[in-house]
């Protein structure tokens, strides 16, 4: 197969399963779902395939937009950044179908969930693959329904249906800056395709435009890789179910984000101002959402927000002067161990009979081993074991603050580092350890093979993803020089498993009480008293304003005037002779003085 | 006959036809089917490579009056090509999604005579390359719309809703007929045809055109419910009943855009780049005060006007911009924009027609766990109308806003349009928010009242086929937009250079 | 023969005679009388055309019958006028009794 | 056949309808009116046969008689109207009937009868001698012969009081108007020594004439003739006429003698408007009367209940627009350019269709529905379609609904103001025709909307004769055919 048939296909296949799914086995939802995951299985082996490419690879574009110089198509760029993303997606991808078969056997809706899957990987796909950024906004929107989609797949739950909302709207919110910043990037170097873009991008002499287009740009990332101050719907999308929690809300299209922004790290690196700001907001992120994490209860929301705050590593990253290839290492590790821990939960809570609080679970080690070990693994993974391809990509970052001498973002990701450890080991214990503080916990029992597969096999990457980085080769490779970096996060280490297993061992209910972390420090309510400022307050006042001052001005005042005129001018007609000889009579003396003098 | 006079004539035949006793959804059904033939094939036919401004294809011409020179002559350029096909589409779809013959409460001749008039009105005033007709066709709806909707709407308040769209429009029309007289004494009087007043079109004087394009501006700007001459509208297409309300809003409302397009921009370029900043503002009211204004409605219709009323803002920017891509963008929104509230009014008949209500607090939700169908038509429909990549929403929306930074590539500093296409973009996050609402309220959420709403059957195949129509084509353009571009480009690119100067 | 009167005294003369008739039509009640006013607006008018004729002299001093047969015309009309004009006034009476015009106001507004 | 032997013709067959109804003891006079239909549609059949004046034709009526193009044009409305207008006298005759039979029981039903049917004929002899005058003496003589007619015609139900205050007001008004027009005659006369509006032309043109004593002639005239028209301050005949008067007498009224009193004007004012001396006074003087006879004539309408009565008001409020194409009348005609005479030519042909057309239908109901309220209106569109939709055409038309031959008129008149510069009069007239939107669609709303209330709901539908159905249908494809294609009544006027 030649590049272009395998470059398409790879694309266009989801497309094609979501088609049919949603226009013809809508009704057997058996054979929906094996058309979908065949159809990811396929795009993983040709993922494979694509392996072989040269770094400067390009499938031949289809046009989309003509008119004269200004063109958009969609071409797919098929770098090694778009190698070895596509491996991540469709290889998790492939993992998380799997596990959906077991995990979604008996929904209602496992037709319509399928579709939404497949029509997830073709936009996924659709943002990897794009070479501009026209195509890429294009995918980025997609993505954000099937995210709306997935999220609400229990529409006739409330929680489920307001989760899916605030997603989509918030990334709409994110979305708008990134269109201003496409736009003006634009008008900076002519053109929207990152090629030519990057060779356009030494002559731009307006620094200050520069840094809003990158911010703006940004923007984009801020809203799908739920960084602050848009971070608040991720945690809310887990009511999804936990297959899409783990592949898009934990490892494919959050790190959206971090994608776009490693595709135009030229970008990036032509504004200082606004890497500087990119890299503190990544940091801030990482902190908050850390420190929110060590006070939630449900397994999912806990991983939630570990993701959002190594999201920020992340994005910290991509404002680091060189930090870019590390931010899309840690992508990579992270992508693995962070499905991991999202399937993982997904089968404690299929287990628990979707039970998600972590304090009437307890005691699982020994009713579920296999999912405990991977669970394990994962949990290493992500809170930098030496060893475990976590370690390598944190490393990685923080380093790449320190040679930065950006001594305030690295102080920040200093410190999640000593977080991490300790949120993650109270999951851990709580929900692991000790004893099954609820029947649901109690009657638990290991998930069938089709489950529990993934769950190993994405055990195993957790481990050794960093030793095959493959196209990514580049970003980022093992290599451990001791440094205080190093002595710090180690320390962070030690220090945070001890915590953990210190407070919460043998625990049965909460011990520590942070309020402000437990309620993730206001935000939400100060959301949502912003948008019911908005959508009520100054709505109201608008319809109110429209209802009455403009319709009145622009609709009845006329129509009173002509009407009291109409009115006024009928009395004039009194019926009665004499009068009407009068008014004749003053009308001949008036017309006549007028026309005479 | 040409196929264009053919496609402008043959719902008023219908209308006859009907008159005289034939029976009123077949025939109606028939002359919408016809002519969404007789579109297609033109569009066939259609030559890709227009050269020169003003030309149009299949031209016809009667000669009605020698001095001044007035004729029934009709002709596509690229822009009517595409408002043509739009027409027919929604014609087809409105007449389908109307009631049957036996569910209509009433004189069910009028009810499709009414239709079709829209849309032969519209249709003549696309087509027509005189500016008499253009005027003249345009007005066939208002009195088919005062009727539909007094006798037919729904509230309490139809009659007075009734009686505001049509004296609203009816001097709004009057404003335009003054502004168009006016361009027309300025081009000598002698000739009515677009071709001659093209031809001398470039001579007139600044001060004449600043003041005949302001008048166009409120006179079309009426029709089309620019901010603040919208009052009209909400309440107008709330209570219609559904085929008027599709063809109102998704057709019948364009002609002001086109008429700004097609007439006022090309004869009067330098009136047009005198009030671009004043058209900003208003167009800006739209999309900013009344899309939060669209926010605060607690009903399903009253919100879909209001939406309707707010994205022509997004058309007005295109507008606004005066570039080839700005331009393309406008036009090509004006058919996505047209499609898809039609696609929103008939499904919100359908809701309606089963619920009783469109309130929707009352409404309670769950509805799609009873209706499927509907509620993913409507969930198509809705992002649709937010833009979504894959229909021709998007597609327009993204040239507008191209279109609006277009003519700073080179200079580099950004300016009211530019601001104004900023403060725009922020539109499409509020009307997410009200469309996103309304579906998550109507149709998502645990059923309410499982009680009463035990009856409630799911879109019939009927109900289903005019929805699927107009998503198809959305979708068609959505995917390629070039489907209808390149008909576009020719006439586009020669109004863009025009106002050049 | 030359009585020093010039055609401004005929003027001014038929003019008061106008305006007294206008007076009468806009001030009196009764409507019989109200018709005599009107009759004697034509004789205004009548006056002024006899006064022109006689004063537009044509190229060999005879007066400019023009005018004088219009005058016939008018007063033949006028005479034509109070026929119908009395016979649906007379009618009116029967009706309504009344000869007094404000009491005729049955349509209004 | 010379165009004056129209008129002989004319004057005879009513005269022969009187002798006809006097001796030959008809037992149904509507015989009466067929035949003068008949003869009436031969002699709009012989129009188009004249022979234009040859040239060295002296016969002495070319000396106050003129057979242009837009004078047979005028005689074209004033015969048409006619016919119609006795077509609808025979649908109305049993309210003349009941309102003219004799007190003594033995007495013929129909014994006030005759003369109904063969007064129209002579007022159509008058309108179409007033249509050629071009003289004062002509004018004047055909002016009244017409009023007079109309005296008798508008007071004709004798036993009704409506009637007969309609015949009163519409009489004192009259002759009082009748006197400011002689009086202005007897000035124009005077100060330009002739009585042949070409000579009084040529003389105010000259500018020998005082312009003083020529704009108080002007305003005289202006006084009597804004009567006839229906102009503001001169139009508070036309409510109370109109509505008391029979209902043909009514269309009568408001299509011939309107057309008649325009022609008149049109003739007079291009006399003063040839004077530069006058010219811009005139011009002011018509734009302040048509400004105000627009707004008073729309308006005033709004508020109007009873359908007879507002058409009243319509009839004002068309005469504003009429004057407005006077008050714009262009000093110099540009080649493709419509002149104020076309103009106003063609707004009176549309005019008849539809003031026609509305009261074809205002009379039915009358006679059936006994009541002239617009709430008699109500369920019409369902109980009797025909009627109905021929009333939504004649309502648009009136409206200026685009499409209709009554859009083309005020088309033609905006031009003529925008043309102008006339502004302001363009502003008023926008206004007025907004308000006719109003006005004329409240009946279609009656119609269509309501549900009959009282006695119409229970009310069949109205049975209509081949005669109307067959009138209506010819106006209402007429109505259309004008709309699409004006030529049809410009090519007429030439």
């Amino acid at each position: 197969m030649d590049v272009n048939t395998i470059a398409w296909l790879i694309l266009l296949l989801p497309l094609a399963s979501a088609a049919v799914i949603l226009l013809g086995t809508k009704k057997s939802a058996g054979i929906s779902a094996l058309i979908s995951t065949g159809s990811v299985i396929a795009t993983l082996v040709l993922s494979f395939l694509l392996l072989a490419q040269p770094d400067t690879a390009a499938a031949k574009p289809l046009q989309w937009l003509s008119l004269g110089d200004f063109e958009v198509t969609i071409g797919l760029k098929l770098d090694s950044l778009a190698q070895g993303m596509m491996i991540i997606v469709t290889g998790i991808g492939t993992l998380v179908h799997v596990f959906s078969l077991g995990y979604m056997h008996d929904d209602a809706g496992k037709a319509r969930f399928f579709a939404g899957l497949s029509q997830f990987m073709f936009s996924m796909t659709g943002i990897v693959l794009a070479d501009n950024f026209a195509m890429m906004f294009i995918f980025w929107e997609l993505v954000g329904v099937s995210s709306y989609i997935l999220i609400g797949h229990w529409y006739d739950k409330d929680s489920a249906a307001d989760a899916a909302k605030k997603a989509f709207l918030v990334n709409r919110i994110g979305d708008f800056g990134f269109m201003i910043g496409i736009l003006l990037v634009w008008v900076l170097t002519g053109s929207i395709y990152f090629d030519e873009i990057a060779k356009a991008i030494g002559g731009v002499q307006n620094a200050n435009l520069l840094n809003a287009a990158v911010l703006l740009v940004f923007c984009g990332a801020v809203g799908k890789s739920a960084q602050l101050p848009l971070h608040v719907w991720l945690p809310d999308a887990m009511e999804g179910p936990t297959p899409v929690s783990a592949l898009i809300h934990a490892a494919t299209m959050v790190a959206a984000g971090v994608y776009m922004l490693a595709r135009v790290s030229f970008l990036v690196g032509a504004a200082e101002m606004a890497a500087d700001t990119i890299a503190i907001i990544g940091g801030a992120t990482a902190l908050l959402a850390a420190l929110m994490a060590t006070q939630q209860n449900d397994i999912k929301r806990v991983l939630a927000y570990s993701t959002l705050s190594q999201l920020g590593y992340m994005i910290m990253a991509q404002g680091l002067h060189d930090g870019s290839d590390a931010g899309m290492f840690h992508l990579y590790t992270h992508a693995w161990f962070k499905a991991l821990l999202f399937l993982g939960s997904g089968a404690v809570i299929f287990a628990c009979h979707h039970e998600q609080d972590i304090w009437k679970m307890g005691g699982l080690r020994q009713k579920m081993p296999i999912t405990f070990w991977t669970f394990l693994i994962g949990t290493a993974a992500l809170i930098a074991v030496p060893g475990t391809s976590g370690f390598w990509s944190k490393e990685a970052i923080l380093e790449a603050a320190w040679h930065d001498h950006n001594y305030l973002v690295w102080g920040l990701g200093i410190a999640v580092a000593f977080l991490t450890p300790f949120y993650m080991t109270r999951l851990f214990v709580v929900a692991f350890l000790g004893k099954p503080r609820t029947k649901d916990a109690d009657h638990a029992h290991e998930v069938s093979p089709i489950m529990w597969v993934p769950l190993a096999i994405l055990a195993v990457m957790a481990v050794i993803s960093a030793y095959i980085t493959g196209p990514l080769e580049a970003k980022g490779h093992v290599a451990f020089h001791m440094s205080l970096t190093a002595i710090l996060s180690l320390a962070g280490l030690v220090v945070g498993v001890l915590a953990g297993w210190k407070l919460y061992a043998g625990c049965d209910r909460d011990p520590v009480n942070i309020k402000l972390f437990a309620n993730k420090f206001y935000l939400d309510e100060l959301y949502l008293g912003i948008v019911r400022l908005f959508q009520d307050f100054v709505g109201m006042t608008f319809d109110a304003v429209d209802r009455y001052l403009i319709e009145p001005i622009t609709v009845r005042l006329p129509a009173l005037a002509a009407m009291s005129s109409g009115y006024v001018l009928r009395l004039l007609q009194v019926g009665n002779l004499q009068a009407y000889g009068f008014l004749f009579g003053l009308g001949a003396v008036v017309l006549i003085w007028l026309i005479v003098f | 006959m040409t196929l264009v006079e053919f496609i402008v004539f043959a719902p008023l035949l219908a209308v006859l036809a009907i008159l005289f006793g034939s029976p009123a959804r077949a025939t109606a059904i028939v002359a919408a089917v016809a002519n969404l033939a007789a579109a297609g094939l033109m569009t066939l036919r259609f030559p890709v490579e227009v050269e020169s401004k003003g030309q149009v294809i299949f031209a016809s011409s009667r000669n009605l009056l020698a001095s001044p020179n007035l004729n029934l002559a009709f002709g596509l350029d690229g822009i009517s090509l595409v408002l043509v096909i739009l027409t027919v589409l929604v014609t087809l779809a409105a007449v389908w999604a109307s009631p049957a013959e036996g569910r209509i409460k009433g004189n069910v001749k009028l009810y499709y005579s009414s239709s079709l008039l829209i849309a032969s009105g519209a249709l003549g005033a696309f087509c027509a390359t005189d500016l008499f007709f253009f005027y003249a066709f345009h007005e066939l709806a208002l009195i088919p719309t005062f009727l539909m909707i007094g006798i037919f709407g729904s509230g309490e308040n139809r009659k007075r809703t009734a009686w505001t769209i049509t004296i609203f429009l009816g001097v709004g029309s009057l404003i335009l007929l003054a502004g168009l007289i006016a361009l027309l004494v300025e081009t000598g009087g002698k000739s009515f045809a677009f071709a001659d007043l093209y031809a001398v079109g470039d001579k007139i004087p600044a001060d004449a055109q600043k003041n005949i394009y302001l008048i166009l501006l409120i006179g079309f700007g009426i029709l089309v419910s620019l901010f603040p001459f919208h009052s009209w509208a909400p309440p107008a297409y709330a209570q219609a009943p559904t085929p008027v309300a599709m063809l109102h809003a998704g057709v019948l409302k364009k002609f002001g855009l086109y008429g700004l397009i097609r007439v006022a921009m090309p004869l009067l370029p330098e009136g047009a780049a005198h009030w671009q900043t004043l058209l900003l503002v208003l167009l800006l009211g739209n999309i900013l005060i009344l899309g939060l204004v669209t926010i605060a409605q607690r009903r399903l219709d009253t919100l879909l006007g209001y939406s309707s009323v707010m994205h022509m803002g997004y058309v007005f920017l295109g507008i606004a911009s005066g570039n080839t891509i700005g331009l393309h963008g406008a036009v090509l929104l004006m058919f996505a924009h047209g499609i898809s509230i039609a696609l929103l009014f008939a499904l919100a008949g359908a809701v309606r027609e089963r619920m009783g209500t469109l309130d929707m607090d009352e409404l309670g939700g769950g509805l799609a766990k009873k209706a499927p169908a509907l509620g993913l038509l409507f969930g198509f429909a809705a992002f649709a109308s937010i833009g979504l990549p894959g229909f021709a929403n998007f597609a327009a929306e993204v040239m507008v806003f191209f279109g609006s930074f277009q003519p700073i590539l080179e200079t580099k500093k950004l300016g009211a349009l530019q601001w104004a296409g900023i403060l725009s973009l922020w539109g499409v996050v509020i009307s997410a928010v009200y469309m996103l609402r309304a579906y998550r309220k109507i149709f998502k959420g645990p059923l309410t009242d499982k009680d009463a709403k035990a009856g409630i059957a799911d879109l019939t195949l009927t109900e289903r086929a005019p929805a699927l129509l107009l998503i198809v084509a959305l979708m068609a353009v959505g995917f390629v937009p070039g489907l209808l571009l390149k008909y576009l480009t020719p006439t586009l690119e020669a109004i863009a250079m025009s106002l050049k100067g | 023969m030359d009585t020093g009167l010039t055609l401004n005294h005929f003027l001014a003369v038929s003019g008061i005679l106008f305006a007294i008739g206008l007076a009468g039509v806009l001030i009196r009640r009764n409507i019989i009388v109200i018709f005599m006013c009107l009759e004697l607006m034509l004789s205004a008018a009548n006056l002024t055309l006899v006064a022109f004729s006689r004063f537009n002299t044509g190229a060999n001093g005879a007066p400019d019958y023009h005018g004088q047969v219009l005058l016939f015309f008018i007063i033949t009309v006028a005479a034509a006028e109070v026929a119908v004009g009395l016979a649906i006034i007379v009618a009116l009476f029967r009706a309504r009794e009344t000869t007094d015009v404000t009491q005729i106001a049955s349509m209004k507004n | 056949m010379p165009a004056y032997a129209l008129e002989i013709i004319v004057f005879s067959l009513g005269l022969v309808l009187l002798l006809v109804d006097a001796f030959a003891k008809l037992e149904d006079k509507r015989s009466l009116a067929w035949l003068g239909m008949l003869g009436l549609v031969v002699v709009f059949g012989l129009l188009f046969k004249v022979e234009p004046r040859a040239a060295d034709d002296a016969n002495v009526f070319w000396r106050f008689y003129s057979d242009s193009r837009m004078s047979l044009f005028f005689k074209g409305i004033a015969i048409l109207s006619t016919i119609l207008v006795l077509a609808m006298a025979i649908d109305y005759r049993g309210l003349i009937e009941k309102f003219t039979a004799p007190a003594e029981k033995k007495a013929h039903p129909q014994a006030g009868l005759g003369e109904f049917f063969a007064l129209p004929v002579f007022a159509c002899a008058g309108l179409m001698c007033m249509a050629s005058a071009t003289n004062l003496v002509s004018i004047f003589v055909s002016l009244e012969a017409v009023t007079i007619t109309f005296y008798v015609m508008v007071a004709y139900m004798r036993r009704n009081v409506g009637s007969l205050e309609a015949g009163v007001k519409y009489l004192i008004l009259g002759a009082l108007s009748t006197g400011f027009l002689v009086y202005g005659f007897a000035w124009l006369y005077g100060i330009t020594g002739s009585m042949d509006l070409a000579e009084i032309g040529a003389a105010l043109k000259s500018g020998d004439v005082s312009p003083t004593a020529a704009l108080f002639a002007f305003s005289l005239i202006l006084v009597a003739l804004g009567f006839k028209v229906g102009a503001v301050p001169f139009q508070m005949w036309i409510p109370d006429v109109y509505q008391g008067a029979p209902t043909p007498i009514t269309a009568f009224l408001s299509v011939g003698s309107k057309a008649a009193g325009f022609i008149v004007l049109l003739r007079l004012s291009a006399v003063f408007l040839g004077s530069e001396a006058v010219a811009g006074q005139v011009a002011m003087a018509f734009a302040v009367v048509a400004g105000l006879t627009l707004i008073v004539g729309n308006l005033t309408a709004i508020p109007q209940s009873n359908f007879k009565r507002l058409l009243a008001y319509s009839s004002i409020a068309h005469a504003g627009f009429l004057l407005t194409a006077l008050a714009a009348a262009p000093r110099k005609l540009e080649a493709g350019q419509l002149s104020s005479a076309t103009v106003v030519a063609f707004y009176l042909g549309a005019y008849l269709l539809m003031t026609l057309l509305a009261f074809l239908v205002v009379g039915l109901v009358r006679v059936h529905r006994d009541s002239e309220e617009i709430e008699a209106y109500r369920g019409l569109g369902k109980s009797s379609p025909f009627l109905a939709l021929a009333l939504l055409i004649a309502m648009a038309s009136l409206a200026g609904v685009p499409l209709t031959a009554g859009f083309f008129g005020k088309f033609f008149v905006f031009q003529l103001a925008i043309q102008g510069g006339h502004w302001w009069l363009v502003t008023l007239a926008a206004i007025g025709a907004g308000a006719g939107f109003y006005y004329y669609l409240k009946v279609v709303a009656a119609m269509y909307w309501d549900d009959p209330t009282g006695a119409a709901a229970k009310a069949a539908a109205i049975p209509v004769s081949a005669l109307t159905r067959a009138a209506v249908v010819t106006l209402i494809v007429l109505i259309v055919i004008a709309g699409f294609a004006p030529r049809m009544i410009l090519g007429l006027i030439g």
